[in-house]
């Protein structure tokens, strides 16, 4: 079984629209990857994730799970949403306490952990995501990037197997980005699996090792970022804008690339660029 | 505004104090305050002046401007409580009544003292936990974990749309006031019913079982430092001292 | 004897100027009786009087929270909704601004009983968070602010859109009369605790309201016209 | 007089908080240029543009309108802000009423002009925009794309002299971006002189005549994009990442670079790669 998720011809219509937000998407994530979930704003990924945690049913089709589908039963949906972690764009949406201490614990306290351990693990999501000044100060005085890891921590303290993240970068400037971005790379080297969407090609090119391009509630495209964005004349007529680094890459001349895979990020870049002989 | 005090409560010299202690020491100050001769009821003020602006370093000014807020509505009150009709239909200033303001004025004063210590110095997670200990009804508990955490954002919410308002043009007149005003209201409402979605999938996904919990108080450490409980016991001995000197007075 | 008069008079004077520099900008948020300023036994009086009307809330909220228990979010955010509407700055038709109770609103929306539970709450957060008003004498700002005006907004509103069904004017109505009871109810409880030396609780009722009705009276015609406006407002969407 | 708008050593401390959010800011928007204005949240962009606009009153310093310092008359602020517009960045916010058609007629109606002429400016400002096919669409049906062009245009139809815009493509896809972008430019286009807040180097990079850098409510840096972005380690040390083009271009060989100016954008780019001869 490698996909850890999966949907098969999922449809969902919410009552008064005029489209379907999501129109047949057939979508897998495989187990132990990085993928990152593309698509303008109204592809349907938000409402993907929510039916990743059971909190939407399906028009039609249907969800698997570790590839069982999902029942909808109480016990179930209990089960799954402490497997899988889904962070919300906005975290105002999903933190509900009014200190990161009080707020981390809400999840566990929920699955009905003893208090010891509730207070162990906290503190020790606080310490791993550098939360641990700001244990008791209360959510209205941090800022954005902070209340993100703050709501991220909250979802990370059950031990999720599969992390969710909706836009996790929306309105962050790039150094709270960074601080996120090196935060999901050590939960995913921990073995979790991690999905995220997001509009940002090129944050989708240098992160993911799995990419899924959503137009219009359907699945367009899967593969590994080199097969999904070297085509760019797709890319461009879903409006996407193929990721700038790639774009770069491909301009230069066929001598620098040459033997060469194309780079992740710009000091790949560099590098290559200052092997280059001839510079 | 809505911010200050809530910034100091979090942040003040005596925050590290156990709010259990600090809510039953005001309690304690509250009943003095109210049953006390006017001299003990000075000598309330002062001494809470020393512990918000001494112990809790709140910042004179700060502390001293709320009191002037505050003292606006005994001042508003002062015509009705000290002015009196006679029989011919003139005004006069009547003595019991001026005896009556003053001896107002300290009840009041100590017993703001009182209120303004425990506000600024305990954050409101603090009398959660009291109000936790003191058995309230945890729905309303509940109510009011939610209603504290959302304050702030639709204060800052409403905060903006007003400026956007005053940006284009908007809140001049008072037809153009009124309409506006009742637009910001329409639209924080609005987002209100939003919030409330999101929230709702956001409690969902985290397993939302029905209640809303808070941790158990965990006491480590001192509830307060030595030299603070000290002065608390020696200062309200003194005072009850006192009390009882001028009860005994009294009654020769 | 005159000169005491005069001196009295000039006293008068000297007060009166103070109090309207002071108080007109500012009583709307005085109209919470202030920590400390009624006698003991008053203040337990009102929270005994309050707590009834509470307790039947609590009941009401605890039901509808049984069943579905999401709606404590929703209770919860009106809770803040009403804080930040109480916190506004609308205009008066004197020209000045003042701060409304929104419980007229309040009670039409959410019923009387649940907002005698969301209106403590308010009044609660008011003291601890703005020093307005206070915890001892919480218990007759509830009554006055979370249990007589959205009562009497809320029979008001009833009784209009029963007997004309001009919904518009009801609004009105029940907002402007819930903001007057409120103002009427704190002068009440003022002049029960501080009866006059001559004339009594009629007498002090009359001073405390007389003094009151400057900004009252004028604020609750402009929350009428508010709420009305918001109501369109909400109509429309 | 060459700066449409000044600050001099402009301070402004909210009541309550830790440390000013404006501390001594001398800033300058020179007149018909694009200026981007650059720095993390919480560097004091949005302060400023409250300033600009006399929303909020110095602590101390001033503010400059075309050379002369606001006095904060009624009178005069009416004025202002009709000649200076600000686009807020979260456009929920900033629209007022409920279809584009009566919101972009709002600041009209405030202003005073008579009802012809407010209906026919409003019209114009709808056909400029694209937005005709939205004229009495409700606004919460929109897309976020469209709200922005919906407060852009609630801005743009009071004609103001200077206009500023907060993070005006945050949260925007590729797609919405590059429309409100070409707009902006044919706003500049018509003589009004532009300034955006970012934190999206890139965006400044490519788009900007000249840049200007905040960092804790003081001013640091302001040049040209050449001047300014060549700074590279002072951009790092605040935390702010330097435009991968021109860290890709400075990282190609000298011969490619020889004789021409840093490209502003892929296109640029790419062209100046396919006439390097070796290629």
């Amino acid at each position: 079984m490698n996909d850890i998720l999966e949907t098969k011809q999922l449809r969902h219509h919410y009552p008064g629209a005029d489209h379907p937000a999501l129109d047949g998407l057939d979508l897998k994530l495989p187990r132990g990857k990085k993928t990152a979930i593309c698509g303008h704003n109204g592809s349907g990924k938000s409402t993907f994730f929510l039916h990743a945690i059971g909190l939407l049913r399906p028009t039609a089709g249907e969800v698997c799970w570790q590839g069982a589908p999902l029942t909808y039963r109480a016990h179930e949906l209990k089960q799954l949403r402490q497997q899988v972690g889904l962070v919300f764009q906005d975290p105002e949406h999903q933190i509900i306490l009014h200190t990161p201490y009080e707020d981390i614990g809400y999840g566990l306290r929920n699955a009905g952990l003893p208090e010891p351990e509730i207070r162990e693990r906290t503190l020790r999501m606080l310490a791993s995501l550098g939360l641990e000044q700001l244990t008791d100060r209360p959510v209205h005085q941090l800022s954005l990037g902070q209340k993100k890891r703050v709501s991220l921590a909250g979802v990370l303290a059950l031990e999720p197997e599969l992390l969710l993240l909706d836009e996790p970068t929306a309105y962050l400037d790039r150094l709270s980005e960074r601080q996120l971005l090196a935060e999901l790379d050590r939960v995913h080297g921990s073995g979790v699996t991690v999905a995220m969407a997001t509009h940002d090609m090129n944050l989708a090119y240098a992160w993911a090792d799995w990419v899924v391009v959503l137009d219009q509630g359907r699945c367009l495209l899967a593969g590994t970022p080199q097969d999904v964005f070297v085509q760019t004349d797709r890319l461009l007529a879903l409006g996407l804008e193929p990721p700038l680094l790639l774009d770069v890459w491909h301009s230069l001349p066929p001598l620098i690339r040459e033997g060469n895979q194309p780079p992740r990020d710009a000091e790949e870049l560099k590098r290559l660029l200052a092997a280059w002989p001839i510079s | 505004m809505i911010r200050r005090i809530d910034a100091y409560a979090y942040n003040n010299g005596l925050r590290a104090v156990s709010p259990l202690w600090k809510a039953g020491f005001a309690a304690v100050l509250f009943v003095l305050s109210y049953l006390a001769h006017p001299l003990v009821q000075a000598a309330v003020f002062v001494w809470m002046f020393v512990w918000i602006v001494g112990h809790a370093r709140i910042p004179f000014r700060f502390y001293a401007a709320l009191l002037a807020v505050a003292l606006l509505f005994y001042a508003a009150s002062l015509p009705a409580l000290v002015l009196e009709l006679d029989s011919t239909g003139g005004l006069y200033i009547s003595e019991t009544g001026l005896i009556r303001a003053a001896g107002l004025l300290t009840r009041t004063a100590a017993c703001f003292a009182t209120l303004a210590f425990l506000i600024l110095t305990t954050p409101v997670s603090g009398l959660f936990q009291v109000l936790d200990k003191l058995r309230m009804p945890r729905l309303v508990i509940e109510l009011m974990l939610i209603t504290y955490r959302f304050i702030f954002l639709f204060a800052d919410t409403a905060q903006e749309l007003y400026q956007a308002q005053q940006a284009r043009g908007g809140q001049s007149g008072f037809r153009g006031r009124i309409r506006d005003t009742a637009v910001l209201v329409g639209r924080l409402f609005a987002k209100t019913v939003q919030r409330y979605r999101g929230l709702a999938h956001g409690l969902a996904s985290r397993g939302f079982t029905g209640d809303i919990r808070l941790s158990p108080l965990t006491g480590t450490g001192p509830a307060i430092p030595r030299a603070y409980l000290w002065e608390a016991i020696l200062v309200l001995a003194a005072l009850l001292a006192l009390e009882g000197w001028f009860i005994w007075r009294d009654m020769l | 004897m005159k000169s005491k008069k005069l001196a009295g008079t000039a006293l008068l004077i000297a007060g009166f100027v103070l109090y309207f520099l002071v108080n007109e900008p500012q009583s709307a948020q005085a109209m919470h009786i202030m920590e400390g300023f009624l006698p003991l036994g008053w203040a337990i009086f009102w929270w005994v009087a309050f707590i009834p009307f509470f307790i039947l809330g609590l009941r009401a909220l605890k039901r509808i929270t049984k069943e579905t228990p999401e709606l404590k979010l929703m209770i919860g955010l009106a809770g803040a909704f009403t804080f930040v509407l109480s916190a506004l700055k609308i205009p008066s038709v004197t020209g000045s601004s003042s701060h409304p109770t929104g419980t007229g609103l309040g009670s039409v929306m959410f019923g009387p009983l649940p907002m005698s539970v969301l209106g403590s709450i308010v009044l609660l957060f008011q003291a601890v968070l703005l020093a307005h008003g206070g915890l001892t004498t919480l218990g007759a700002n509830a009554f006055s602010m979370a249990v007589a005006g959205p009562f009497v907004g809320y029979a008001v509103y009833r009784w209009l859109m029963a007997s004309t069904g001009k919904q518009k004017l009801a609004i009105f109505s029940a907002a402007a009369l819930a903001d007057l009871s409120t103002y009427v109810m704190t002068s009440l409880q003022l002049s029960l605790a501080f009866p006059a030396e001559s004339g009594g609780i009629l007498a002090s009722f009359a001073k405390f309201g007389g003094i009151f009705a400057i900004t009252q009276v004028p604020l609750a015609i402009s929350e009428g016209l508010l709420t009305v406006l918001i109501w369109n407002w909400l109509q429309a969407h």
